[in-house]
């Protein structure tokens, strides 16, 4: 078994903010009754946080939950782990009505770190990014110019921005050309 | 540029997070239908100049369908509601016979 | 009428043009009539044309809600074509263009057709594949087409980048004959030439209801008046569905806003008009020098003639990409239409469950180019209460036995 | 002598410690920091700066702004040329370079005014009346002629050098436009708390103020505007904006404004424009009023301005216009503007004032400064070529008989004013006309509605119809508090800004001067500058029935220039509705359409050019086949390998090398864009039998089944293997291009027609990279590479398996696509390429080659399996491809069951798919139709038939093809033929045949 190589391997950028490709991540695709006992024990187990409410999400260390829709859940988890954590939740969701899908290897996630973070995802993003509308654990499923993606802050000035793998590429370059020096809105 | 409240996730989603999905409430006719009824629901739309009853998808967000009640001369949302649903709910009824005395009403 | 001429322009000109007459008169409605058109609009207005050309039906009248020719017929970017590739749709399309050669003599007012070519570009292997299978199509329909290569594109249009990296140019449907005309001038023609004939076309008139006896129509209620008629034929793009509602019938068919777009006018840089359906985007220049862009249709029911900026967007990213030198222009004007679109995208021109009621409707985006086509097929519907060969295939019963008319087969080519 | 001048003092907008040098045709000219061109150009005694659009009559800088109809210039070289660029608003840079538009051979010296010359034989229209016969000459020569002469600016060559971007933004409350009354607007909105941005055109605050001398708060305008600006700029809850200008108001708050970043500082790195996309729940329209032309004849004449243009040179950028300005007006606003030029030392001969007695207190301040005012008096008519020489003046009631010659190198024109109504216009805002100032204002009562049915736009000060500062100021604080009232906020008891009441003696309107002028004076006075309207060819429209605002707009052309009308729309009205003998009001206006002014094409794009112009998918493997030759094509947004040519290759030599490879040894093909989607849960099975024509809840868990699915039409729409993975799982493959339209369509089902069944889906297309190995070496690579045992009996055809290969954690399907042997292998995205690696290492002794989209194509075509998109085009049912056999008879219902049941579709005569051999073995045209006797009632030539494939066969060595044929399938062994293109070709005569040409019995694909 060979070592899983991300994306674009850690691809990075300097403008008035940094942009990194941030390597694997263990994504699960869990859907569910999302408040069915059994799914939550499960959850907290796995994330060792509760099921977060609507469009909130819990980073916990190296592992994390998101608010995806009524019925789906976004598990993070350490890469190499992603496999035996689909197994055991499949285990503890036995006669349950679900489905888990490890989506590791689907997904590009990028790290984009700055001041103005809000504001260079605000250039290829319609939503709401103001600190009233947009805040650190919330997730947000948006557009991202012409393709699906979702981001969240892990502080007021990073963001992380998850896409999938066939479009890394893309999206990296619509970050570069976003916080590319020259292009500051200082918008506040 | 239309923004539609997404019932699902409780975002005022951008029209370009959106995909339209036509005229809501329809009755799936099938096997041992009438020619008639099933032209109709396949093709003979609703397509009035003021309310209408619509899908819609939230393909960017939460990737929910939900339905609409929207006036399609002034663009006013009457709102916004689930898609598991074979009728309007009672507060959309109501709220157009306020906002819309002439509204026909639904069916 | 007098006639226009270079000589008439001169003998004007002698006394300061105040000789003109009107080009159309403004009459009172009679109390009945043997044809009412509702919808003075490029198709009633050449419907009613070739009632009295063709039929020798003139006790006419052509009645609008507002001002002639001011519904979609001024609202498109005039594109004439014919390369069709369902044979119905060939078979009217090509009547339309072949009308519309002559038409500025047959009316006696310059339409301007201007046949310089129309390439629909093939940028994906499919449309390649799709294009051919048109151009085949085609030669067997009487259409002249033909699909030509890369370098001829270029030749055809200098300033396309056809290496682009995304979407290399890998061939075209070419129809030489296809081109552009002046949209207003076509309904004012088609309106002088109805009013020389003595028919009344009726404007500021809006129709409220539509009168009938034992499932036959008998006339039509309006702004001013009952007015009464042996037959009525309902033209109105964009309200199809409420005027057939008043008939009593329901159509298989939404209402959708289609956007345009203009430049600032420029010197001539495009003498050939190109559509480029991979990116959605087709583009011509008018006389005047404005670049003339053509975005998508909302998937939303709208009548408020205004559709959504990001159609706009994909258009204008898309031409940046196929014509470079666009990029520093400027959009000087957006603008939007109300389009009927049907179950197969393709019109109707029908009789309807009303008695000597009759339908022409669901053009979408494609109205314009079929305008005289229309007029003549719907004419011949009208005197003899059959569809004749043109409009056979686009009957309302085509629906029910899932007999479409669906061209967007053709490598996604709808309108 | 009476040249446009620089003055020495004044210009409250230049730095005249730095001048800038620039460029206009060829002459190096200075002017300085602060100035637009059109001000430098003045400055330079360059009154004459272009050739109108018909008659090419010289052209002179009329305004100040955005409505300037007439200075519009050729501006930069090469990658950052630009046309139609208005002098009016361009701020001057070093090295700015422009040259004059629309003449020729030069701007003193152009041919083209030979039009001006027969103007009388070219009234509006003209057109529509002649060119006419012989009917070539339309297309060949009158045409050309037209479109040369027309135009304007020289079509850019050179691709864009700038780069664009967009941004959005969420605010309560948008104020556009930065004048008093929008600074006011925004201190109020932004005392109750409201997120506030104020945008504004021009790179300076204030708007019209500072120039008209107005007094704010007791204090001189601009000290106010300065104090103003600085209060907004320390407020958290505002962002401030210049060189920003509201172009557009849409539907739900949308609003569009256009940002000139870098215009004014070429390729300094910056994004040239910025689109601003804005969501606001509130916007206030503070954008002013424009000056309204008179009509007199020669009213076109270089050197004849606005008033308000005039002042604004003068007080803004210390150019005068000329030695001798002569005022003629209908209100006493211009007043200022003679006031400002004698203040400036500047001489004006007269105030020719169209209202019977001049008594407000402006005329009285004119009459002490020495200034000759001369009430009910007009302009009979302008003397001069490229420049104001003169004018005659006469009674305004009379027929225009000159009373007096009066020398003067300037004329100072006002009409009155008219709100700048088009963003207010842009999404269904209603107009009123005030009699009192004689212009449309927005009706308040009448505004455009929001997705909750509310008025979403407020007007404030000038653009309300507003006309003394005092009120400005009072309707703006209105707007502010009642946009932040709307938008949900408690505006605070303010302390607006105020200024004195004025006594205004009231505007006299004038449409036509004098007001009796003949036709041979009306034919000399321009409405729309840019187009040559005259008041004579609206006449003419009228007369000629063209009633409507809109036809006689379209007609006459009045108002479609690149100003939009901002200075002709309402004279034009008011002449047509004189004609009508109806009332301004009664003949309506014209609808304003975005933008407001032009905005660039790049801004719309923004930064979807080149690499970013739209998304390129690519698969795990796509570098090894970017370094190894491959030849893309495009699908969907997936790049895919059609061949993979080597050294000295064609395409086609490419494509048969890797079709005889794969059939003969070993083949690898990247499958990894087919569509994987997992459908799960107790009612899964069930539903899969209503997406497939064919049974899927009985398919054995270990086992795969090839299945159709079907639109509501009947039509097929996409095709795939199905695997069961265990009781309540499912895996659907589909096409590549169905992968995401499938799983929505899954969706779509589940959450809106049959929510109570239960069963969940997700798509993990991307999650693995799918390698294909496919020939007759396919089970020896995996044996050498070692694990799972994948022997015919361990895994028979059509069965999968989860196992290790060569290490790597697989899971494998026994399917193909091509007939032979062939292992489609499923492995994380992450090591999709390391395991292409291993495979492509370890086959080498067994001559494995990668193959392509084409190859593939040919594989399958040789097999006579169908393809989605080339037997398919969303017309053809199962049934036309003799399917029949995947179609369940058991199975009650399946989508698209009903449909299949119309009468079109039972039709016998409906086409059948068949083999076509040609009998040369040449290969049949791809889309050819095959003819059957006579034509139609349209006179088209019947069709039998038509290819849907067709390929060069390389295992056969002939052509070979698959089509729609009538009766096909009852016709085998039958010949016949498919036209070809071309003059003189020959028909192609083909046998038709079963379409299955190689393996008949399948033997090779189930070893």
């Amino acid at each position: 078994m060979s070592d899983a190589i991300s994306a674009l391997s850690g691809a990075h950028a300097t403008g008035y903010v940094t942009v990194t490709e941030a390597g694997l991540r263990g994504m699960i695709t869990l859907r569910g009754d999302l408040g069915a006992t059994k799914l939550k024990a499960a959850v907290k187990k796995l994330i060792g946080a509760d099921v977060p409410l609507v469009r909130q999400n819990t980073v916990n260390a190296d592992r994390g939950v998101a608010w995806m829709s009524p019925d789906e859940l976004l598990l993070m988890v350490p890469h190499a782990e992603a496999e035996s954590c689909v197994a055991a939740l499949a285990k503890a969701l036995t006669g349950t009505h679900h489905l888990v899908a490890n989506v590791s290897d689907a997904r590009a996630v990028f790290r984009v770190e700055g001041a103005a973070v809000r504001e260079v995802l605000a250039k290829i993003s319609p939503a709401d990014l103001s600190p009233a509308g947009f805040a650190p654990g919330q997730v947000c499923r948006t557009r991202l110019a012409q393709v699906a993606g979702a981001f969240w802050l892990t502080d007021d000035e990073t963001a992380e921005v998850v896409c999938f793998r066939s479009v890394a590429a893309y999206v990296f370059g619509l970050l570069e050309h976003s916080s590319r020096t020259g292009s500051e809105v200082e918008y506040s | 540029m239309l923004l539609l409240n997404c019932p699902c996730c409780g975002v005022d989603a951008d029209e370009t997070e959106l995909a339209a999905g036509g005229e809501a409430h329809l009755k799936r006719e099938t096997v041992g239908a009438e020619d008639e009824a099933f032209e109709a629901y396949l093709f003979m739309r609703d397509n009035p100049r003021g309310v209408h009853f619509e899908r819609w998808r939230h393909a960017y967000g939460c990737g929910k369908w939900f339905l609409a009640a929207r006036d399609t001369v002034t663009l006013e949302v009457f709102g916004t509601y689930p898609a598991q649903t074979k009728k309007p709910p009672k507060a959309i009824e109501n709220a157009l016979k306020k906002k819309r005395p002439d509204w026909k009403g639904w069916a | 009428m007098k006639r226009y001429s270079a000589f008439a322009i001169a003998r004007e000109a002698a006394r300061y043009h105040t000789g003109w007459e009107r080009a159309w008169r403004s009459p009172e409605p009679k109390t009945h009539y043997d044809v009412i058109i509702i919808g003075a609009g490029g198709h009633g207005l050449a419907t009613a044309y070739y009632l009295g050309k063709n039929h020798g039906i003139r006790n006419v009248a052509i009645i609008e809600k507002g001002w002639l020719g001011g519904g979609n017929t001024g609202r498109n970017t005039t594109i004439i074509r014919s390369n069709y590739l369902q044979d119905p749709s060939a078979a009217i399309y090509e009547k339309s263009r072949s009308l519309y050669e002559t038409l500025s003599q047959d009316l006696n007012y310059n339409i301007m057709f201007s046949p310089r070519g129309l390439i629909m570009l093939a940028q994906t292997h499919h449309e390649v594949r799709g294009y051919q299978r048109t151009a085949y199509a085609n030669a067997l329909q009487g259409v002249k087409t033909e699909f030509i290569s890369p370098a001829r594109v270029k030749q055809l249009v200098p300033i396309m980048d056809i290496s682009g990296p995304r979407y290399p140019v890998l061939g075209g449907l070419y129809q030489a004959r296809g081109g552009t005309a002046r949209h207003d001038a076509v309904a004012w023609g088609y309106a002088r030439a109805c009013s020389d004939m003595g028919m009344d076309v009726l404007q500021k008139t809006e129709v409220t209801a539509v009168r009938s006896e034992g499932g036959t129509v008998t006339g039509v209620e309006t702004s001013r008046g009952i007015i009464g008629c042996k037959k009525l034929s309902i033209v109105v793009a964009g309200h199809s569905g409420h005027v057939a509602e008043m008939a009593g019938f329901r159509l298989p068919i939404e209402s959708v806003a289609l956007q345009a777009l203009v430049s600032e006018p420029i010197k001539p840089c495009m003498d050939v008009v190109v559509m480029a359906n991979t990116v959605h985007g087709y583009m011509s220049q008018s006389d005047k020098g404005e670049m003339v862009i053509g975005g998508g249709t909302d998937g939303y029911n709208n009548y408020t003639q205004r559709g959504s900026f990001h159609h706009i967007e994909e258009t204008v990213r898309a031409l940046i990409e196929t014509f470079p030198m666009i990029s520093r222009l400027k959009m000087l004007r957006q603008w939007g239409g109300i389009v009927d679109i049907t179950g197969d995208r393709s019109p109707i021109l029908s009789k309807t469950p009303l008695g000597n009621c009759f339908i022409n409707a669901g053009w979408g985006t494609g109205g314009f180019k079929a305008i005289p086509g229309s007029g003549w097929a719907m004419a011949e519907l009208v005197a003899k209460g059959e569809p004749g060969p043109l409009a056979a295939a686009f009957g309302l019963d085509r629906f029910r036995e899932g007999r479409f008319i669906d061209e967007s087969v053709a490598a996604g080519v709808a309108h | 002598m009476g040249m446009s001048t620089r003055l020495a003092t004044g210009g409250r907008l230049l730095n005249r410690a730095r001048a800038v040098e620039f460029n206009f045709n060829g002459k190096r000219l200075t002017g300085y920091e602060g100035d637009t061109l059109a001000s430098a150009l003045l400055a330079n005694n360059q009154v004459l700066v272009g050739r109108s659009f018909k008659y090419h009559r010289p052209r002179g800088i009329v305004a100040s702004g955005a409505e300037e109809p007439n200075a519009l210039v050729n501006l930069g070289k090469g990658g950052r040329f630009e046309p139609n660029q208005r002098a009016t608003t361009t701020e001057l840079f070093e090295g700015l370079s422009a040259t004059s538009q629309n003449h020729w051979p030069s701007l003193e010296y152009d041919v083209g005014v030979l039009n001006n010359y027969v103007a009388r034989l070219l009234p509006a229209g003209f057109y529509y009346k002649t060119f006419m016969a012989p009917r070539a000459a339309w297309k060949h020569v009158f045409e050309p002629i037209i479109r040369q002469s027309a135009g304007l600016g020289k079509a850019p060559k050179d691709r864009d050098a700038d780069r664009y971007e967009h941004f959005h933004a969420h605010v309560d409350i948008l104020i556009v436009g930065g004048g008093i009354a929008g600074l006011q607007a925004a201190r109020t909105a932004a005392a109750s708390g409201a997120r506030v941005l104020l945008v504004e055109q021009t790179a300076n605050w204030g708007g019209r103020a500072p120039a008209d001398g107005s007094v704010v708060d007791g204090i001189a305008a601009e000290e106010w505007i300065t104090k103003a600006v600085e209060d907004l700029e320390k407020m958290d809850n505002v962002h401030l904006r210049t060189r920003c200008m509201g172009a557009g108001v849409y539907d739900h708050g949308y609003a569009l404004a256009y940002e000139r970043v870098a215009d004014h500082l070429p390729a300094n790195g910056q994004p040239r424009h910025r689109l601003w996309r804005i969501r606001a729940r509130q916007i206030v329209t503070a954008t002013g009023a424009i000056e309204r032309p008179l009509s007199f004849a020669g009213n076109d004449i270089p050197g004849v301005m606005l008033a308000s243009a005039v002042r604004d040179y003068v007080a803004n950028f210390g150019v005068s216009p000329g030695d001798r300005t002569v005022v003629v007006t209908n209100n006493d606003d211009a007043y200022r503007t003679a006031i400002a030029l004698k203040e400036a030392g500047l001489d004006v001969p007269a105030i020719l004032d169209a209202r019977p007695e001049a008594t407000g207190p402006l005329a009285r301040r004119a009459r002490d400064l020495g200034i000759r005012v001369e009430p009910g008096k007009g302009i009979a008519k302008v003397i001069g070529g490229k420049r104001v020489t003169s004018v005659k003046i006469c009674a305004q009631s009379g027929e225009g008989a000159a009373l007096e010659e009066i020398p003067c190198e300037a004329v100072a024109m006002s009409g009155g004013w008219s709100p700048v109504v088009h963003l207010w216009s842009h999404c269904g805002g209603k107009l009123t006309w005030d009699e009192t100032n004689a212009h449309f204002r927005p009706d308040p009562d009448r505004a455009p509605t929001n997705q909750d049915g509310e008025g979403f736009v407020k007007t404030a000060g000038a653009a309300s119809g507003e006309v003394s500062t005092a009120n400005c100021l009072k309707d703006a604080d209105a707007a502010g508090r009642a946009a932040a009232k709307a938008a949900g906020f408690k505006p605070e008891p303010g302390d607006a800004a105020t200024a004195e009441a004025e006594e205004v003696q009231p505007m006299l309107p004038v449409w036509v001067m004098p007001q009796g002028a003949g036709i041979a004076k009306r034919m000399k006075m321009w409405l729309d500058y840019q187009n040559d309207v005259k008041v004579s060819d609206v006449q003419l429209a009228a007369r000629e029935g063209f009633e409507s605002v809109e036809h006689a707009k379209r007609y006459t052309t009045l108002g479609m220039a690149t100003d939009q009308g901002k200075l002709s729309n309402i004279n034009g009205l008011a002449v047509l509705s004189q004609s009508l003998n109806s009332e301004i009001p009664k003949v309506g206006t014209t609808t304003f359409r975005p933008p407001y002014t032009p905005i660039s094409m790049g801004s719309i794009g923004g930064e979807a050019r080149g690499e970013l112009f739209q998304p390129v998918r690519q698969t795990p493997i796509h570098d090894w086949h970017q370094a190894n030759g491959a030849y893309f094509e495009p699908v969907g947004h997936w790049r895919r390998p059609y061949c993979y040519r080597r050294d000295g290759e064609s395409t086609e030599q490419a494509v048969q090398r890797e079709v005889k490879n794969t059939r003969q040894a070993l083949g690898l093909l990247d499958a990894s864009t087919l569509g994987k989607i997992i459908v799960r849960g107790p009612d899964a099975g069930r539903f899969l039998d209503m997406l497939y024509t064919n049974m899927m809840s009985n398919l054995a868990v270990g086992k795969c089944r090839y299945g159709l699915m079907c639109s509501e039409n009947g039509f097929l729409i996409d095709d795939g293997v199905v695997a069961r993975l265990d009781d309540d799982t499912w895996l659907c493959h589909t096409t590549t291009g169905g992968a995401d339209r499938i799983h929505g369509w899954m969706e779509d089902w589940l959450q809106c027609e049959w929510w109570d069944w239960q069963v969940y889906t997700a798509n993990v297309t991307e999650q693995f990279a799918q390698i294909a190995v496919v020939g007759p070496n396919a089970r020896k690579l995996l044996e050498k590479l070692g694990g799972m045992d994948v022997s015919k009996e361990a895994l028979p055809f059509m069965q999968w398996a989860d196992g290790t290969i060569g290490g790597f954690s697989t899971r494998v399907f026994r399917i193909s696509f091509s007939g032979e042997l062939s292992y489609e292998i499923a492995v994380p995205a992450g090591q999709g390429r390391a395991f292409w690696d291993a495979l492509v290492a370890g086959g080498e002794e067994f001559g494995l080659m990668a193959y392509g989209t084409e190859c593939l194509h040919i594989l399958r075509a040789e097999k006579g399996f169908i393809m989605i998109g080339d037997e398919t085009d969303g017309t053809i049912i199962p049934q036309d491809l003799g399917l029949d056999w995947a179609i369940s008879k058991k199975k009650d219902d399946y989508l698209g069951k009903r449909a299949q049941a119309r009468s079109h579709m039972t039709d016998p005569n409906r086409w059948k798919l068949v083999g076509l051999e040609t009998l040369d073995g040449a290969v049949i045209p791809d889309g050819a139709y095959a003819v059957g006797e006579g034509r139609n009632a349209n006179g088209q030539r019947n069709t039998i038939g038509r290819i849907t494939s067709s390929y060069y066969s390389p295992t056969l060595d002939r052509g070979i093809a698959m089509g729609l044929v009538d009766h096909g399938p009852n016709r085998m062994g039958e010949v016949i033929e498919f036209p070809t293109l071309g003059a003189g070709s020959q028909p192609i005569r083909a046998r038709i045949v079963d379409p299955v040409f190689y393996d008949k019995a399948g033997e090779k694909q189930n070893v």
